[in-house]
């Protein structure tokens, strides 16, 4: 029932030049992926809600870009319209209706992501019509790919990967370290405290999901160039950003990447020895963790 | 009669109950002591089954009961209330101890027929009745008072019919009055029901009036068990402890 | 009067529903009774990801419905079109059918739904015994399968295995001139993927038996991002590549392609490349990919066709797709068949439509034929050309034979069991 | 228990004798339904609004017993759509291919559906709260990749083609409009009346416990996992006999029946009528079915709509329309004063 491949899995991995190619490709992958998953379980993290509507943001990041990119030509302006354009929607999108919904249940807050996934969609074949689009590679990405240690990259996708690491580096350390970021893990552990000392927690809550819808936006803004815009979009994006952050653990950064790097690996390697059920290989993967260590890989236990 | 022998647990190399061994008579009444991070609760976990012990033995007329899960444990008989009043907040009252007794017949399964069951009554309303709740039988549990709530949880280890019951603090978070209220009810049970009791209480007043029995635990050790007389008496207990909680019990 | 739908006043008619609550809901059961004008029901795909295939099958068919009306309509009954979403779900496609002919009194159903979409619909054929004619669904299953006919069901549609043959005899010509032997696979992951693919794979040993396959990729319908596949297919070197992939797809696949320099490794054989959807969307279009025509106006090289092409353009502002001449063709039938017919009675167009042919900008010898044995379209214009990246895009296109279709679909038939 | 719950259930305390109120009459109203059903296609020749109940039917049951896990016990399925396509699959293949009388199907359909259910069941019960959510989802969607990859059984994409064969039994013929009319009826009319059964059970008073409070249950002597997967497995049963009406109207079952989509649509149904009622889940499927035939029809900004909609429901009402309603009654009933 399952086709298999397992020669061309076995050849490829005792072919050092192929390991080294599927490696590359899909820690490309991941690191794609990380830029989708990182808003998705930093909103998770502070907020305890299931951001449903995270792949809409990335769908208006890269509706954004290729507008703003249309009208400038600017490459540059392009990925700053669809960041901070989302970063915009997701604020008011929090302040206005999510911020209803706290304390609710976990299924109300569902259901506002849910009719807005509806909404954005439709809002979108409004404004740009039903038909797919492409924003174009601008001229200074269309260079032949680099050859690295065996691996074949290219260019663009060192920018993406350099993107990714820096918003994994910058969330990371600015968590850790930053006065801001120690209210924002305060503000996630316990609300009460926080307001109690006088800090303003709708502020901190409409931050951090303009950030989450930010880094959507980003992420779509950056993808505008090699994938095609549809309404709806953002759906496919959505479940697999959604698996790596189940897998990674809900709320862990650190958890996101090695979450998106290991689906990544077997998204490239599960190509090779079971192409007809790389995406079954997934939930199965996402079915292993979860039942033996609910929580993901890299996320608290909680009491 | 309830044996606990050698019973110990640690989590990451803390003893939280260290070697403890202890019987408890049948139809006594004991009070568990000590001061915070003691190990009480622990040891009441260990017992009803909420957590797995290391080694040792709970022997219930000679039936061992160690590592069992809960309802194995609760059927065998040793109910248990809680801290923070542990019931069914959308339930009524009535509906609660309705509930209970259907799951202590063993029909909690029973799909074919109309809850309540005719055979649950007479039981549910006995405890009802015990703990003063009959008025309040058809009030959901949520907007219950606090005490009642209290009074409910301990309810709904009672419908079981228990042979052993324990109370982690029956009287937390109470006012003075409410406290011997509640105190005056389980030492009204426990003569009544005939039943075992062990309870954990901090406030020193209760404990030396009421219970006969007194064990005191200092990080998960046994330090003395005895009379009210003879712990007050015990030169290791006021060091440890009295010297310590007691005021601050005291003064609460 | 033609009914089209515009969004202005749909908006309205929401609101207004919306506020008058319990009354409008009892609405759709009661059946509008409109003598004279015949009603022609059309489930499609409004909303999500293919959304454009809806709007340009209802393009396609309004062009054409506009026509047929100021000719007095079919046989003097004025065509009054009611066009469905059905979100791309087969259990709303079958409920909108069956609302379409039980509630709204259609007695014609245009089906241009997608992959399972066409089989619910065609079970609602089957069951109500209306006239059917399925518009997108290019599974040959769908009317080679004897198991699935019945007699008021046709297609207007391509039918994968004639594309397969064409392109897969094109293929072999070229791999023969240019020593094409390696070849690679990349196609998605569905039954109209899987079964284009493994024709296609046929024919072309059998063209040129020397080609042999040494990588197939199945990326994920809809799938966003191609990396795996596109190192996957660059590692196993081949000389050539064919892929059906197509709409967003395709252009995704060849945006990612693009920055691994795969399009300067190997030949590529795209079927679905030449069409406006994808010709115009893509930027950095590569030079030299070869692919079947789907709509061009410049294949059949015929003044009809660029009218045609030129008119739809004027009126949407848009180029045709595939979708809106397979529609168009489906009216442009049923106006034929009910002229011949003298009747605008579903049983009688279907008796008439059998072994119709008709004049056709889209035909390969300005004529289409609806065959009777099968009641799938024949005789369109198919070929393959190479794609250069501005108008008219595949300037020349070599032209499939239909006489060996007809030999080789034969043949085809008998080995999957069909005759 | 969810917050939502229990301040919505500590609004409406039911009375004593609502919890008297015996199984009669919930089959006299059951039979009272019934008939009015059945008597309705010779009021109506609309055929349009037969299919609309059949519809009814089929996800209604879905709706309903997914309630049982998500308000009766406070299990948030993602995965339950799973059995709904497991229903219409099992029961499409064993029809197509070994041409068994219908009722045979339709038992066999349901023992497979157990045993599927079970072991699933045994797998996801053991996790809590969301991570129950996320598991049952990612089980749907691995059923889902397999209908999909499994070709040669399932038709891939293309779903069970070919119509679902539907010989007569006992004078039934379900290829006949009004037969299958009546048989759904039949169908959602027991398996309600079934599921009502099991909400009023013992059982039914043991999940509620478990929903409550699963903890406390236990030291009430309940094996909250054995309780957890019995419902699991019943839910199941119920949404299996949804897929199979399903199956039978569209003569056929596509993936999308397996997708985590129907899942979805069926918490949303849930939601807009409300979790509390027994029967908030059906009222839920009517207005689910009515908006999506009444704007389909109107716009094709169909998203537009419902996800207002949607917005009305769950930020302006906060709540279930039936759970609404019945809060708005006993206000009214006990007046401003309590």
């Amino acid at each position: 029932m399952l086709p298999l491949d397992l020669d061309a899995l076995t050849g490829c991995l005792a072919s050092s030049a192929c390991l080294v190619t599927q490696t590359t490709s899909g820690f490309i992958i991941g690191m794609l992926l990380f830029l989708v998953a990182v808003g998705l379980t930093l909103i998770f993290g502070v907020l305890k809600v299931v951001n449903f509507s995270h792949g809409a943001f990335y769908m208006f990041g890269a509706y954004f870009a290729m507008t703003a990119y249309q009208f400038s030509g600017s490459f540059a302006l392009a990925m700053l319209c669809g960041a901070a354009g989302t970063a915009i929607l997701g604020l008011i999108f929090e302040r206005v209706f999510m911020s209803r919904v706290y304390g609710a249940d976990v299924l109300m807050q569902l259901l506002v992501c849910y009719a807005f996934v509806l909404i954005f969609d439709d809002v979108v074949r409004m404004i740009w019509g039903p038909e797919f689009k492409s924003m174009g590679m601008p001229a200074a990405f269309q260079v032949a790919p680099l050859f690295i240690a065996g691996g074949v990259v290219p260019p663009y996708y060192l920018l993406l990967i350099g993107v990714a690491l820096a918003a994994a580096v910058i969330l990371g350390l600015g968590l850790a370290r930053t006065r801001i970021g120690k209210v924002i893990r305060a503000a996630a552990h316990n609300p009460g405290m926080v307001s109690a000392l006088g800090i303003n927690t709708g502020l901190i809550y409409g931050g951090v999901f303009a950030l989450g819808g930010m880094l959507a936006g980003l992420a779509g803004a950056l993808a505008a160039p090699v994938r095609s815009l549809t309404p709806g979009m953002g759906f496919s994006v959505l479940i697999e950003s959604f698996i790596v952050t189940v897998i990674g653990g809900m709320g862990s950064i650190l958890g996101a990447l090695i979450g998106a790097i290991l689906i990544g690996m077997i998204r490239s390697f599960g190509s090779l020895g079971f192409p007809l059920f790389t995406e079954g290989l997934m939930y199965l993967f996402m079915v292993i963790v979860l039942v033996s260590r609910p929580t993901g890989l890299f996320g608290k236990e909680v009491a | 009669m309830l044996e606990i022998r050698a019973l110990s647990k640690s989590f990451g190399g803390v003893k939280a109950t260290d070697n403890v061994t202890l019987n408890f008579a049948d139809g006594s009444l004991t009070a568990v002591i000590g001061p915070n991070g003691a190990g009480k609760s622990t040891f009441f976990n260990l017992i009803t089954g909420a957590l797995k012990p290391d080694s040792g033995q709970i022997l219930l007329n000679g039936v061992d009961l160690a590592g069992r899960t809960p309802p194995e444990i609760v059927r065998h008989g040793i109910g248990r209330a809680f801290q923070v009043a542990s019931i069914f907040p959308s339930l009524t009252v009535q509906e609660t101890m309705l509930a209970a007794v259907c799951a202590d017949q063993r029909r909690a399964s029973v799909l074919h027929r109309r809850f309540p069951l005719a055979e649950t009554r007479d039981r549910a309303g006995h405890a009802m009745e015990l703990l003063g709740l009959v008025s309040k039988r058809n009030r959901v549990a949520a907007t219950l008072s606090h005490g009642d709530q209290k009074l409910l949880d301990i309810a709904l280890a009672l419908v079981l019919d228990p042979k052993v019951l324990l109370l982690d603090e029956p009287t937390a978070g109470m006012g003075t009055e409410e406290r011997w209220r509640m105190i005056d009810k389980v030492r009204e049970l426990w003569e009544k029901q005939k039943i075992t009791v062990v309870f954990i209480e901090h406030d020193m007043d209760i404990v030396f009036k009421i219970a006969p029995e007194i064990v005191v635990l200092c990080y998960g050790r046994i330090l003395v068990t005895g009379t009210p007389e003879a712990i007050r008496r015990n030169e290791a207990v006021i060091e440890a402890y009295l010297g310590t909680e007691h005021h601050a019990g005291a003064a609460v | 009067m033609t009914r089209t739908r515009k969004p202005g006043v749909s908006r309205r008619a929401t609101l207004a529903m919306m506020g008058a609550g319990a009354v409008t809901f009892a609405a759709p059961w009661v059946a509008r009774a409109q003598a004279k004008t015949i009603k022609v029901g059309m489930p499609t795909i409004l909303s999500g990801r293919v959304a454009q295939l809806g709007t340009s099958s209802r393009n396609g068919v309004m062009l054409e419905i506009e026509k047929v009306n100021a000719a007095g309509g079919l046989a003097g009954r004025q065509i009054e079109m009611v066009i469905r979403d059905s979100k791309g779900q087969p259990q709303e496609a079958a409920r909108v059918a069956r609302e379409l002919v039980n509630t709204d009194g259609c007695e014609i159903l245009i089906d241009a739904e997608a992959s399972s979409g066409a089989f619910a619909v065609h079970e609602v054929a089957r069951d109500l015994g209306v006239l059917c004619l399925h518009t997108n669904s290019e599974t040959s299953a769908l009317t080679a399968d004897p198991k699935q006919h019945i007699p008021n069901a046709f297609r207007t549609a391509r039918q994968g295995v004639h594309d397969s043959i064409v392109g897969g005899s094109y293929a072999a010509a070229i791999a023969k001139a240019k020593g094409l032997k390696k070849w690679a696979t990349c196609s998605p992951d569905y039954a109209y993927g899987r079964d284009t693919t493994g024709e296609y794979v046929t024919y072309l040993k059998r063209f040129a038996p020397d080609t042999e396959i040494i990588s197939e990729s199945w990326p994920k319908l809809f799938q966003p991002d191609y990396t795996e596949v596109v190192t996957k297919i660059l590692q196993a070197k081949p000389q050539a590549l064919y892929s059906c992939l197509w709409g967003g797809d395709l252009t995704s696949y060849i945006d990612q392609a693009n920055i691994y320099a795969l399009f300067s490794q190997m030949e590529v054989f795209a079927v679905n490349m030449a069409d406006y959807t994808a010709l115009t969307v893509v930027k950095n279009l590569p030079k030299g990919i070869h692919s079947g025509n789907r709509y061009i106006k410049t294949y059949p090289a015929t003044p009809e066709n660029a009218a045609w092409g030129d008119a739809y353009k004027a009126k949407y502002n848009e180029y045709p797709t595939n979708w809106s001449w397979e529609n168009a063709t489906a009216i442009m039938l049923l106006a034929e068949a009910s002229k011949k017919a003298n009747s605008a009675d579903g049983k009688k167009i279907a008796e008439a439509l059998r072994g119709l042919k008709i004049k056709s900008p889209f035909g390969a010898d300005g004529t289409v034929t609806m065959r009777a044995e099968d009641q799938t379209l024949v005789g369109y214009a198919i070929g393959w050309g190479t794609t250069i990246p501005q108008e008219p895009y595949v300037p020349q296109v070599q032209a499939g034979d239909w006489k060996t279709i007809f030999e080789l679909e034969a043949e085809w038939k008998k080995s999957k069991g069909y005759t | 228990m969810t917050e939502l719950q229990a301040e919505q259930a500590a609004a409406v305390p039911q009375a004593e004798a609502g919890l008297q109120r015996s199984r009669y009459f919930d089959v006299l109203i059951a039979l009272a339904a019934f008939a009015v059903l059945a008597i309705l296609p010779m009021l109506t020749g609309s055929k349009a609004l037969l299919d609309f109940v059949i519809r009814c039917s089929a996800f209604g049951l879905f709706a309903t017993s997914l309630n049982l896990l998500v308000g009766y016990t406070g299990l948030v399925s993602f995965g339950h759509g799973m059995f709904f396509g497991l229903g219409a699959y099992g029961f499409g293949l064993i029809m197509q291919r070994t041409g068994v009388p219908v009722p045979v199907a339709f038992v066999a359909t349901l023992v497979i559906t157990t045993i599927i259910a079970a072991v699933i069941g045994a797998i996801c019960v053991r996790l809590k709260e969301i991570y129950f959510a996320f598991v049952t989802l990612a089980f749907q969607m691995l059923i889902h990749s397999t209908i999909l990859s499994w070709v040669s059984l399932t038709g891939g994409d293309q779903g069970l083609r070919g119509g679902i064969p539907r010989p007569a039994f006992f004078g039934i013929d379900l290829s006949n409009h009004v037969h299958l009319y009546i048989a759904s009826c039949a169908l959602l009319v027991i398996g309600l009346l079934l599921m009502r059964q099991i909400a009023q059970s013992p059982f039914g008073y043991t999940l509620r416990m478990i929903r409550d409070n699963a903890n406390r249950a236990s030291f009430v002597g309940i094996d909250v996992w054995r309780a957890k997967l019995t419902i699991f497995v019943l839910a199941a049963l119920f949404a299996s006999t949804g897929g199979i009406i399903m199956a039978l109207f569209v003569s056929g079952a596509y993936p999308e029946f397996a997708y985590w989509t129907i899942s979805g649509e069926g918490i949303f149904i849930n939601m807009l009528g409300g979790v509390t009622t027994f029967l908030g889940p059906m009222v839920g499927t009517v207005l689910l079915l009515i908006l999506n035939d009444t704007v389909t029809r109107l716009t094709e900004y169909y998203g537009i709509v419902l996800g207002i909609v949607i917005l009305f429901f769950a930020i302006g009402l906060r709540k279930g329309l039936m759970d609404f309603v019945v809060e708005w009654y006993t206000q009214r009933r006990n007046g401003p004063g309590e």
